[in-house]
């Protein structure tokens, strides 16, 4: 029972992280009908602008604290995807504007491979460590419950709550605020929101900005647990299953859809896994998200797809 | 008209290919180096051609190996089996007398390419366990041992370490292993070995890259072994060892490759 | 100014519904053909061959399946190369346990496997759209890259999991030499391109067209979407299937399931969207296209001769690489084909603007 | 370029709120639609666009409004000036600022959207709150519909509410000039009479200017106060509404009603310049 619930907290934790990816797939679907593969991307990307500016500014500067490096490394990155998110408007989306799906899914995975040369170029290739301060090491709660206690990742336990932040923190801006009306007028259909005048530039760029934000948190906190490698740009495939089982255009939906396919996943791999040699979680999250979509079209929590003829 | 693009190209690629190869002159051996400084496995990859390009710039300048010189080449494979392929039709052309494909599986779609271009594949601690016995794949040379040699010293080194093969009876070990060709190599002479000296051999598969790897570490604190092997490669290393600490496995009881 | 058809004039419906209905574009695909078939086994090197044209030809393969789905019934898929896989693998064991077993039998036995498991992943297509779909097809490719590493009797229990075949032969020619593995690989591309291309022109093609461009019209006007959709991904991945056959057995020769990696369905899917969604042509222009980009930019330094490292080298190729897709989409999303035929159809009216 | 004279037959004491000047518009370089298109709105005028599917109703909305860049168009000659300014460089946005605003045709509301959140999303341009909520009160009062319906999403409703909808949310920018395309397209004739006596009704009212390009000429003609008749992508014929309606060949082809009669298609007149060669 102990271990149970310890697989299930490791898996709530993964989850948490997934939602913060997925999270910035929902953004930028939401708001400009454009889906990210290139989200994986950024997050490497801005993981590794935070591991190399953090390294680097000390050397360049002359000082010394840990803390002015993060946050300086922190400001520099996150300038960096403004940059970004402004570039990608300016050369590629506003000549994509009402174009299909597909085109603009293509247009992304380019800019993944764009992003991917160019972040290596700029930072280098090797492991890099970002360290934020988070704890390492685990804590043991429940001790009197189950023999030697569950064992829970206390720097899991900091991620899960600055995603939840993060969330409700945007739940809010896409609910509440005249530019969340305006992004999400913009996602139902371009043309319509031109036509009244929502400039789709401007709206672009703020929303590939938060998403980039978004990539950055994520970036952050996958980076300090495992250190920033190319292979950071994989967990966008991990975050796939997760948009489609919370379903592309919900916040909450991403998060909750995060948590089940986290621990979904790690349960799967160790009380199913063994029984069939291992390995499995990586397809089990897809193949859940399916079964789901085969109840759910729409996935769990997406807008209903309305189709009128 | 489709191949107009393509033909231009087959112009271009046939001409670079003769301005470019160096004919292997008496006093200069020509050998291209498949190295791998991007994707996944990089930070294994980046160190490995370093070290080797020194050391070729160090044996040509000390002379050369009886007088002749090396020259080489790198060619970039991303560890991508297809890349490797191409780097080596590409690179065999320029009087390859040797290729040390660095990859597992581009060893394994070279093997059977070589005997017929009578190239001699290198494979420096790697590559098919298999071709320790010359008679199986000819134009095979593996050098300082293979996987199973290695997974072989690990366990000898266990069994110093409690005090005699004998002891490790009865001993519970895991081996944390990438799930590739490159990751399965050492398991069937675990297996048997598990079967001599009795212990057992827990299989912890890892899927490639190896990023993910909670529900392994999850396994190794419920079974608790007593060691655990780490059979990982590029990422997987440093994650594995983020994790041990993560689930509090101690580092000493841990053996890499 | 050559390329005009006046005075070409159609005198039976049979003429007016041929493949090519203009003169000069079966001269153009006449000429084609023989410089494939003739002149390049004449010309082209052995590097030539082995490292661009046999993998342009099995890639070109597979778009052409894959853009049956995507380009002509609007099915999203990113799991060709599971497909693909699947059609190696199965070939391989039909090659292995059945003793004496002709290549082309088990290629197209091959094929048959992808088209069941393509069928039962294309299954989700009747109730899930678009990017979902897409994003659904990607459980078939992990899936099936687990299956094949994992489970050892699609391997005939190889330790490693990494499967050879060797000693291919076609009718008792043996197929080992790059130009007979070049021909080989020409002739079922040709063959295939040719059904392909019959197909989209046919009854099946029309339905899949309708399914695509609106599927509750074309529902309501009698067309089935559960056959329309199923027969799309059976046709689909019967192709990419024999496509992955190639790869495996002509190209690759010895491999692992990393071959067949997310990374090919991926490339495939560019290939089927620069070449140009809903053409044959587009299929073979974009696979030249992503085929050679990669070996010409990864070459380039060394023909100028500026020392860079090979990383450098092969960040910048994934730069430029990404670069010029974006490039291309914003030039015409619609692919090169689509830009090959409006500079025909600018051909014809030339000198004259509009 | 004071080429204005060729056709300024509007008393000459109005004020010109749009001026259109022979513009060409260009589809993905190749395809031309537009062949020299001028015309002009009056201030607080209803003025109509007429023609056939494909005659370039649509496209000459689009030009003015700029949303052609979408669909792969430009504006290759002649000028746009909307109070004397030239305004074809201007975004989408600059000109629901100056007060132009399109309403599209096939509606276009935000399906995921309410109705209200459509309704308040078209006044991103505006910034003044209490303006705002005004300008919501006043869509309200003259569509009564929508302030029922304004929860509901924006897809579940009708065709006549979307289509009330889409004018309402153009309302809320305050605009002074309302491109209209085809409100009229697959409508109830009731409803499209409510529709247009709405517009009327906001004419009036409020002072807001309206260029319309609409299929449905007999109606059209009823409200409007001036028709251009577009064929091909050329202006064929323009004038007074009740001139237009109760001329002959108006009334015979775009009115199917003729003194003789039906007659047969192979008489009716087309108004096609002589056509060039290669057109």
């Amino acid at each position: 029972m102990g271990f149970f619930l310890e697989t299930l907290f490791g898996g709530l934790m993964a989850g948490m992280l997934y939602s913060l990816v997925a999270l910035g797939f929902v953004l930028i679907y939401k708001a400009s009908g454009v889906f990210n593969f290139a989200q994986g991307a950024m997050v490497l990307f801005a993981a590794l602008a935070m591991a190399r500016f953090a390294e680097w500014f000390p050397k360049w500067f002359g000082f010394e604290s840990l803390l002015l490096a993060n946050l300086l490394a922190f400001v520099a990155a996150m300038a960096m995807m403004v940059v970004l998110a402004w570039a990608i408007e300016r050369f590629c989306l506003s000549k994509l504007v009402n174009q299909e799906g597909i085109t603009l899914l293509m247009a992304t995975l380019g800019i993944a491979y764009f992003l991917d040369g160019f972040g290596q170029t700029l930072f280098g290739s090797d492991i890099y460590s970002i360290n934020v301060g988070m704890p390492k090491d685990p804590a043991f709660v429940m001790e009197s419950m189950f023999e030697g206690g569950v064992m829970i990742s206390k720097e899991d336990l900091v991620a899960a709550a600055v995603s939840a932040l993060l969330v409700i923190v945007l739940a809010l801006f896409f609910q509440k605020t005249k530019t969340g009306r305006a992004l999400r007028a913009v996602a139902d259909d371009h043309q319509a929101a031109q036509s009244i005048g929502i400039p789709l530039n401007r709206i672009w760029v703020i929303v590939w900005s938060v998403a980039g934000f978004a990539a950055l948190i994520a970036g952050i906190i996958w980076g300090s647990k495992l250190g920033v490698q190319f292979t950071l740009s994989l967990v966008a495939l991990k975050a796939l299953p997760v948009v489609i089982l919370g379903g592309l255009t919900s916040v909450p939906g991403a998060i909750i859809g995060g948590l089940i396919i986290g621990v979904g996943e790690k349960l799967s791999e160790i009380y199913i896994g063994p029984m069939l040699g291992g390995g499995i979680e990586i397809w089990f999250a897809y193949v859940l998200a399916l079964g789901f979509l085969l109840l759910r079209p729409q996935g769990l929590f997406g807008e209903k797809i309305i189709d009128r003829v | 008209m489709k191949f107009k693009p393509l033909a231009l190209a087959a112009t271009l690629v046939t001409l670079g290919a003769a301005s470019f190869a160096t004919p292997a002159m008496a006093q200069e051996q020509y050998i291209p180096l498949l190295s791998y400084r991007t994707g996944a496995y990089a930070p294994n990859g980046i160190p490995w051609a370093n070290g080797k390009q020194d050391y070729l710039k160090y044996v040509n300048a000390n002379g050369g190996v009886n007088g002749v010189k090396i020259a080489y080449e790198e060619c970039e494979t991303g560890y991508a089996t297809d890349k490797g392929v191409e780097c080596y039709e590409r690179l065999k052309g320029r009087g390859a007398s040797s290729f040390d494909p660095q990859s597992t599986g581009i060893t394994f779609a070279l093997t059977d390419k070589a005997p017929i271009d009578k190239i001699p594949l290198i494979t420096l601690g790697y590559g098919l366990a298999a071709s320790q016995d010359g008679g199986v794949f000819k134009w095979n040379f593996p050098l300082m041992g293979s996987y199973w040699t290695a997974a072989d010293i690990l366990i000898q080194h266990l069994g110093e370490k409690e005090g005699g093969l004998d002891k490790l009876k009865g001993k519970k070990i895991a081996l944390v292993y990438h799930d590739s060709p490159f990751g399965k190599e050492p398991i069937p002479l675990l297996q048997k070995r598990a079967e001599m000296h009795g212990f057992q051999l827990n299989l912890l598969p890892v899927t490639a890259p190896g990023v993910e790897q909670k529900a392994t570490w999850l396994q190794v604190r419920r079974d608790r072994p007593d060691y655990v092997l780490l059979w990982g490669w590029g990422v997987m290393n440093s994650t594995a060892l983020k994790e041990a600490v993560a689930t509090g496995f101690p580092r000493e009881k841990m053996y890499g490759v | 100014m050559l390329y005009r058809e006046n005075g070409q004039f159609k005198t039976s419906y049979a003429a007016d519904q041929q493949i090519f209905p203009i003169l000069q574009d079966r001269w153009a695909l006449g000429l084609l053909l023989l410089v494939a078939f003739v002149v390049m086994p004449l010309v082209g090197s052995e590097y030539f061959f082995r490292a661009i044209l046999i993998p342009f030809l099995i890639l070109a393969l597979a778009a052409l399946g894959l853009n049956i789905l995507v380009g002509y019934c609007g099915q999203i898929s990113l799991g060709t190369g599971a497909f693909m896989a699947v059609g190696a693998y199965a070939a391989y064991n039909f090659m292995v346990r059945i003793d004496g077993m002709p290549l082309i039998v088990a290629m197209l036995l091959g094929g048959l496997c992808a088209t069941v498991i393509g069928v039962l992943f294309g299954i989700p297509s009747l109730r899930i759209k678009g990017l979902y779909l897409a994003v659904a097809t990607l459980a078939a490719q992990f899936f099936t890259d687990w299956a094949f590493l994992r489970i050892g009797w699609f391997t005939n229990n190889s330790t490693s999991g990494s499967v050879s075949v060797a000693n291919l032969n076609v009718f008792g020619i043996p197929i080992e030499s790059p130009v007979s593995k070049y021909l080989f690989c020409l002739v079922v591309v040709c063959l295939f391109a040719l059904m392909a291309k019959n197909l989209t022109r046919s009854a099946i093609g029309r339905q899949w067209m309708a399914i695509r461009d609106m599927d509750v019209a074309a529902a309501v006007i009698g067309i089935r979407p559960v056959y329309a959709k199923l027969t799309a991904f059976a046709v689909s991945s019967f192709i990419v299937g024999v496509a992955g056959v190639l790869w495996a057995f002509v190209y690759l020769g010895a491999w692992e399931p990393a071959a067949f990696s997310i990374d090919r369905s991926f490339q495939l899917l560019f290939m089927v969207i620069i070449g140009g969604l809903g053409s044959i042509s587009g299929a073979f222009l974009g696979a030249a296209f992503m085929v050679l980009l990669p070996v010409v930019l990864d070459q380039l330094p060394h023909w100028l001769g500026i020392p860079i490292s090979t990383a450098t080298v092969s960040h910048l190729v994934h730069m430029i690489f990404g670069a010029l897709i974006v490039f291309f989409l914003i030039v015409e999303p619609h692919g090169l084909a689509k830009l090959w035929s409006v500079g025909k159809q600018k051909m014809r009216l030339w000198p004259f603007p509009h | 370029m004071n080429t204005s004279t060729t056709n300024a037959p509007l008393a000459p004491e109005s004020n010109i709120l749009l001026n259109v000047n022979g513009i060409e518009v260009i589809y993905n370089h190749v395809v031309l639609v537009l062949k020299g298109v001028s015309l002009q709105v009056p201030e607080g005028r209803i003025v109509a666009i007429l023609g056939g599917n494909g005659a370039g109703k649509t496209t000459t909305l689009r030009a003015i409004s700029n949303l052609l860049k979408g669909e792969r168009g430009e504006v290759t000659k002649g000028m746009i000036e909307y109070r004397g300014e030239r305004v074809e460089a201007l975004s989408p946005s600059d000109l629901v600022r100056r007060g132009v605003v399109q309403v599209m045709e096939g509606r276009h509301c935000f399906a995921h959207l309410t109705i209200e959140e459509n309704l308040l999303a078209g006044a991103y341009t505006r910034s003044d709150k209490g303006e705002i909520s005004a300008n919501l009160d006043k869509v309200y009062t003259y569509f009564p519909r929508l302030k029922t319906r304004r929860s509901s999403q924006a897809a579940y409703t009708s065709g006549g509410e979307q289509q009330m909808c889409a004018i309402g949310r153009a309302l809320m920018s305050n605009p002074n000039m309302v491109l209209l395309d085809e409100p009229s397209m697959g409508l109830a004739p009731q409803i499209v009479e409510e529709v247009f006596e709405i517009v009327k009704d906001l004419n009036a009212k409020e002072k807001v200017s309206f260029l319309l390009a609409e299929q449905n000429t007999m109606v059209a003609l009823r409200y409007a106060d001036f028709g251009y008749i577009v064929e091909n992508g050329r202006i064929v014929m323009e004038g007074a509404a009740q001139e237009l309606a109760s001329n002959e060949d108006v009334k015979e082809f775009y009115l199917g009603l003729s003194g003789e009669g039906r007659k047969s298609f192979r008489e009716v007149k087309h108004y096609r310049r002589r056509k060039r060669w290669l057109s």
